[in-house]
């Protein structure tokens, strides 16, 4: 008779929160999100970035640009909006200065990519295709921050052609991040699934707007902007279930994460990883403390692999 | 004014709140304590807050609990290494400094600091003044008492010019009076002092005194930060001032809080607010 | 010389707060959205009706109406998920239990239809037709609550093709409310402009989703629901801004309006009315107090006319 | 069921909070003044609140003060005519009543009630059994204790069966045994009276002393109610239950808190819990 049936170990199993988003394997299903983490260097003091599932790094543009005019942000209620306008230090810039101390950090980097024409996410992708230390790329089809920065994912054919081409360059895990400010996202994640994505981010920015009445004037200097932040989630969640219904690859849900509680709505909805945002700005420790709750809460219902939870829903 | 390659330690921690008391109408003296904190802030540093209630056990949905959502931004305005306490100063002004007006000593704040570019410090045998526009007095005292009290200037070498709308929300000139220094006050509504903008007082001061001004620090509202930048341009003088802008980060990441900046030979360039400045040199940015 | 130019009235000018939808004339702008005042008579005893620019009832359909399964409604950060399904008395039963309270109420009343297929708007709409004391019409295409619901205002051609029904069966006012789960709403307003509608109003309720984490089941009965309150402010705000680039015909501004500032940041932005919502459940008297807010804060700014608010947002 | 003609008047009051303090683990009893509600309180009411701090000069937008944004329902616990102030008894289960029990004496809270259908009164007469889970004791101590009061029902014939979880979230059942009625007590792990559910109680009072129940009321969790409306059923019972349900307005016009109940001819229709109920013949509801 062994030992262990003598005796029960009384320390419980080490939940395996482990998820895979096609070839890249994530020590734990909680990403942060592009635009709201930098690039990595800037929170490094306070949150220790091994923790991580990953970093998804601010969107790069062929050349470093300059972005919108401020004012930028706007609180709103429990949400803010942004017209950043992809301000990013071009992806030479990041390659050269920001990309040596991100190869060091014990977690997975997905670069988030960007541009105009399709010419220029193809741009970018082939020189970064060329670096080590890059462990997928996450395509920004949907910025509403950008003159025409919105086509490719508001229009199926449009995103299919963009993946497609970005196949042909780009053998790293390829993601769609997709925007909401669409009659049917289920239809966009299915013709990037088509068009060989791995997975599909969902969502970006809601499409808002704010008025200081007593100026009269927008409170962002792009006028319109994004909105993010807890206002948004029940949008997130249902855009997931949606996408859920529509795709078999694998699902990464943002918008409004703030728990460990949010995060695990999105599995349960059917995303098989999450992305924290806004919520950086507030908590810098945000995601690593959801993955010390994602460890405790499966430890305490007996969750051994947290794969499980993927799309768990009950319905009827 | 790119930030130094090894910027100061950034800390994230509960601070208690140790007094937190009215000072003027809708004015405000908060007393933090955060030892890391304290141990490296310089004048010109500024602290993030969440205003609200955040505490893990509560049964509040986290979302509640930060309500307002962003962090507030407030420039240290005094320091007590031996208490390891910090200052504000702040006015009400929305929800977010309503919330934190109401939080009581004894109940723990967190607070993300110090963060940002400092002035740069005064020196000795540099005569300064520092004028300010209502609460954009607070960091002049971290500034001056920081010299006073590491021996390297001497109050009789700074002078203070300190404007507001009224008399009652003058508070604190009392404070640089008792260190020794020269205070002059300026209202809108003629309540105390010179009856009119602060920036007509350094405006007289720079041509009846011109040798009390070898250095020039600015905080206030931003066309008082707009004409004390043009007064200084004119009398070809250097000089730095504190700026502000919507943070939702205030680490650099966002890119929300930029203001363009003269950069030659690349032209205009957006700057972070929260990383390349809030202290900038008087003339490298474009204002509003 | 007469008396007036010698002692100046101490009363300031009562401002005009009236405002016209098409051949409609508002006492002023703030109504009450369908769904969230029932008929009037629940809130008659709380709120001084006739203080109200108008009322929007609950969608009426041909016959009366089950609704989803409970549970109905669940609180969100800043907003609330529903899914009603619109349940409601049927059009016999309103003209019967209803309308004659409504007829005794010195205020505008706007009864809001809806239906699956095109005839039964027109079959509720005729029957409207011959009633007294309606004053216009409010088309609720955009229902994502029940199935079929959301076509009419996610497809440009079948919105026009529904408003072109009505109008030949409606003299009334007839005002087209719009879904904001569209990839772009001005040009589902634009349609509806050119088949005839008087007006359109916006938003109707985002999609959303929320799950409860420990039972994994999700919050509604109908699986997804409709999202409202503050949160979806700025997403309204920007619907109205977009729509007012797009046509001539008034826009009634509905989301989140919860004071007089949000009301104003609606107007600014170029809407010619408002309607309260969630709110009402908050503080039935939200719509009132913003009567008396707007009033204020024109007598104090000096505006004789609401009017010359509209739209008038500053921009570069 | 249908709401009576004309119902009793609604108000919505800013309450003043006489005494708001804790009586047992996460369990709280707050005195409310509001005269006006307090005159046309019947046991069964009950009223929809605004837990958060509202007041009109905050400097907070109105969304932030309404946060959470919907009223919390809660049913009338107790009322005293003389003082004009009516109680209710809470448990914090989440964000709403937590922030419903860090509200002091002297704030106000804005207060929409009576609401809902109320109790058939206790008879002179016809003895009565009132069994409760948990906080589903409240409207049974205005319920017995309005009886005793008006003269038309006596202690004796009344008996309370109250179950919870643990025995310190029984509090409250020597306000019946003063009134001078009959308690018997269930608490799920034995720290207090029968060691199991509340319903195994009732189930023996029907059985060994069927006299003393003529007429049954529940209230207290899903399953308690079914249970206890199934040996009614049995026991050839009338009686009524006071149902949850979420509530955003509370007043009959969102039309979200409603229940499954048997009507024929019509067969099943969706019932407002709010103005139709809570308060529900033991029969008429499918419960889930
Ligand atoms: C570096 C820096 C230092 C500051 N130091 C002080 C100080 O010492 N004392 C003081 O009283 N105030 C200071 N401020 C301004 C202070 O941050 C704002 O008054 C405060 O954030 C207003 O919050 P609220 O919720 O009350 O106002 P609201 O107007 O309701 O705030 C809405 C949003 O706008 C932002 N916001 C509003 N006003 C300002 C502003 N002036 N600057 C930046 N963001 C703003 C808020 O942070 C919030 O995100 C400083 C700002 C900056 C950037
Ligand atoms: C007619 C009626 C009478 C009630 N009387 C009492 C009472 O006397 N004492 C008492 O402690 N509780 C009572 N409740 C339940 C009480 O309303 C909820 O516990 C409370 O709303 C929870 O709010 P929360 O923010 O703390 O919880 P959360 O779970 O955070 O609330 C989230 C949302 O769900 C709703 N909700 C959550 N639980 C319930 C529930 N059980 N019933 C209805 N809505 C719920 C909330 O109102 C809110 O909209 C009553 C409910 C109803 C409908
Ligand atoms: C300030 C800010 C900047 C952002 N920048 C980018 C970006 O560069 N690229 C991108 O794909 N998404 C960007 N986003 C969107 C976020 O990655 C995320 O999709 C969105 O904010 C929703 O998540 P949240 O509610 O958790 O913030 C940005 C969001 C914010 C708030
Ligand atoms: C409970 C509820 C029921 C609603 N029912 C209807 C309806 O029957 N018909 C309709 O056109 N809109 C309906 N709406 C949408 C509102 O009229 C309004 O468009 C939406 O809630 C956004 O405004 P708000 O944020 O102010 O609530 C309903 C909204 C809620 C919250
Ligand atoms: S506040 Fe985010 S970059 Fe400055
Ligand atoms: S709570 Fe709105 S109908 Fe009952």
């Amino acid at each position: 008779m062994s030992r262990s049936t003598l005796t029960p170990d009384p320390r419980p199993l080490t939940p395996d929160l482990s998820v895979t988003i096609g070839s890249l394997r994530l020590k734990n299903p909680v990403l942060v999100a592009s635009g709201t983490f930098g690039y990595g260097t800037e929170y490094a003091g306070l949150v220790d970035l091994s923790r991580l599932g990953g970093i998804v790094t601010k969107t790069l543009t062929p050349e470093a640009w300059p972005g919108n005019d401020p004012p930028r942000a706007a609180e709103t209620a429990a949400g803010m909006l942004n017209s950043i306008g992809l301000q990013n230090v071009g992806v030479e810039g990041f390659i050269r200065d920001k990309l040596p101390y991100l190869q060091t950090v014990d977690t997975a980097v997905i670069v988030n990519i960007g541009g105009g024409p399709i010419e220029e996410f193809v741009a970018v992708a082939e020189r970064l295709a060329d670096c080590d230390g890059i462990d997928g790329i996450e395509v920004n089809m949907s910025c509403p921050n950008v003159a025409g920065g919105m086509d490719f994912s508001t229009d199926p054919r449009r995103a299919a052609q963009l993946i497609t081409r970005l196949r042909k360059v780009v053998d790293l895990p390829l993601i769609a991040k997709l925007t909401p400010n669409v009659t049917d996202i289920g239809e966009i994640a299915r013709s990037v699934e088509e068009a060989g994505a791995d997975a599909v981010s969902a969502i970006n920015t809601l499409r808002g707007m704010a008025i200081d009445v007593k100026t009269r004037r927008p409170k962002l200097g792009g006028i319109t902007g994004g909105l993010s932040g807890p206002a948004i989630k029940p949008v997130a969640v249902a855009a997931v279930w949606s996408i859920a219904r529509r795709v078999t690859i694998p699902i990464i849900g943002i918008g409004g994460i703030m728990s460990t509680e949010d995060a695990l709505e999105f599995l349960i909805a059917g995303a098989a990883a999450i992305q924290v945002g806004t919520a950086n700005f507030v908590n810098p420790k945000t995601g690593t403390d959801i993955v010390a709750g994602l460890d405790t809460y499966c430890a305490q219902e007996g969750i051994t692999s947290i794969r499980s939870l993927i799309g768990s829903a009950r319905v009827p | 004014m790119t930030p130094p390659s090894s910027p100061s330690p950034v800390f994230q921690v509960r601070a208690e709140v140790v007094a937190n008391r009215q000072i003027g109408p809708g004015l405000y003296w908060i007393d933090l304590a955060a030892p890391e904190i304290v141990e490296h802030a310089r004048p010109g540093h500024f602290v993030h807050l969440v205003v609200s209630d955040t505490t893990p056990e509560s049964p509040c949905p986290v979302w509640m609990q930060y309500t307002p959502l962003l962090r507030r931004p407030f420039s240290i305005a005094e320091h007590d290494r031996a208490r390891g306490t910090f200052s504000l100063i702040y006015r009400v002004v929305g929800g977010g400094t309503h919330i934190l007006s109401t939080r009581r000593a004894g109940e723990s704040l967190d607070v993300l600091g110090p963060l940002g570019q400092t002035f740069v410090p005064i020196q000795s045998g540099r005569p300064v003044v520092m004028i300010a526009g209502g609460v954009g007095i607070a960091p002049f005292f971290f500034l001056a008492q920081e010299a006073i009290q590491a021996g390297r200037a001497r109050p009789q070498d700074m002078t203070v010019l300190f404007g507001a709308a009224t008399a009652s929300l003058l508070s604190g000139s009392d404070k640089f009076r008792a260190m020794g220094i020269d205070v002059s006050l300026a209202t809108d509504d003629g309540t105390a002092g010179f009856h009119g903008f602060v920036t007509v007082l350094l405006e007289d001061l720079l041509r009846q005194n011109p040798s009390r001004c070898a250095y020039l620090y600015v905080c206030g509202p931003t066309p008082m930060m707009r004409r004390s930048a043009a007064l200084a341009k004119e009398a070809g003088l250097l000089g730095q001032m504190s700026l502000e802008g919507i943070m939702p980060c205030g680490v650099g990441v966002c890119m929300a809080c930029v203001v363009p900046c003269v950069r030659p030979p690349a032209g205009t360039v957006y700057e972070r607010v929260c990383v390349s400045g809030p202290v900038f040199d008087l003339q490298e940015v474009i204002l509003p």
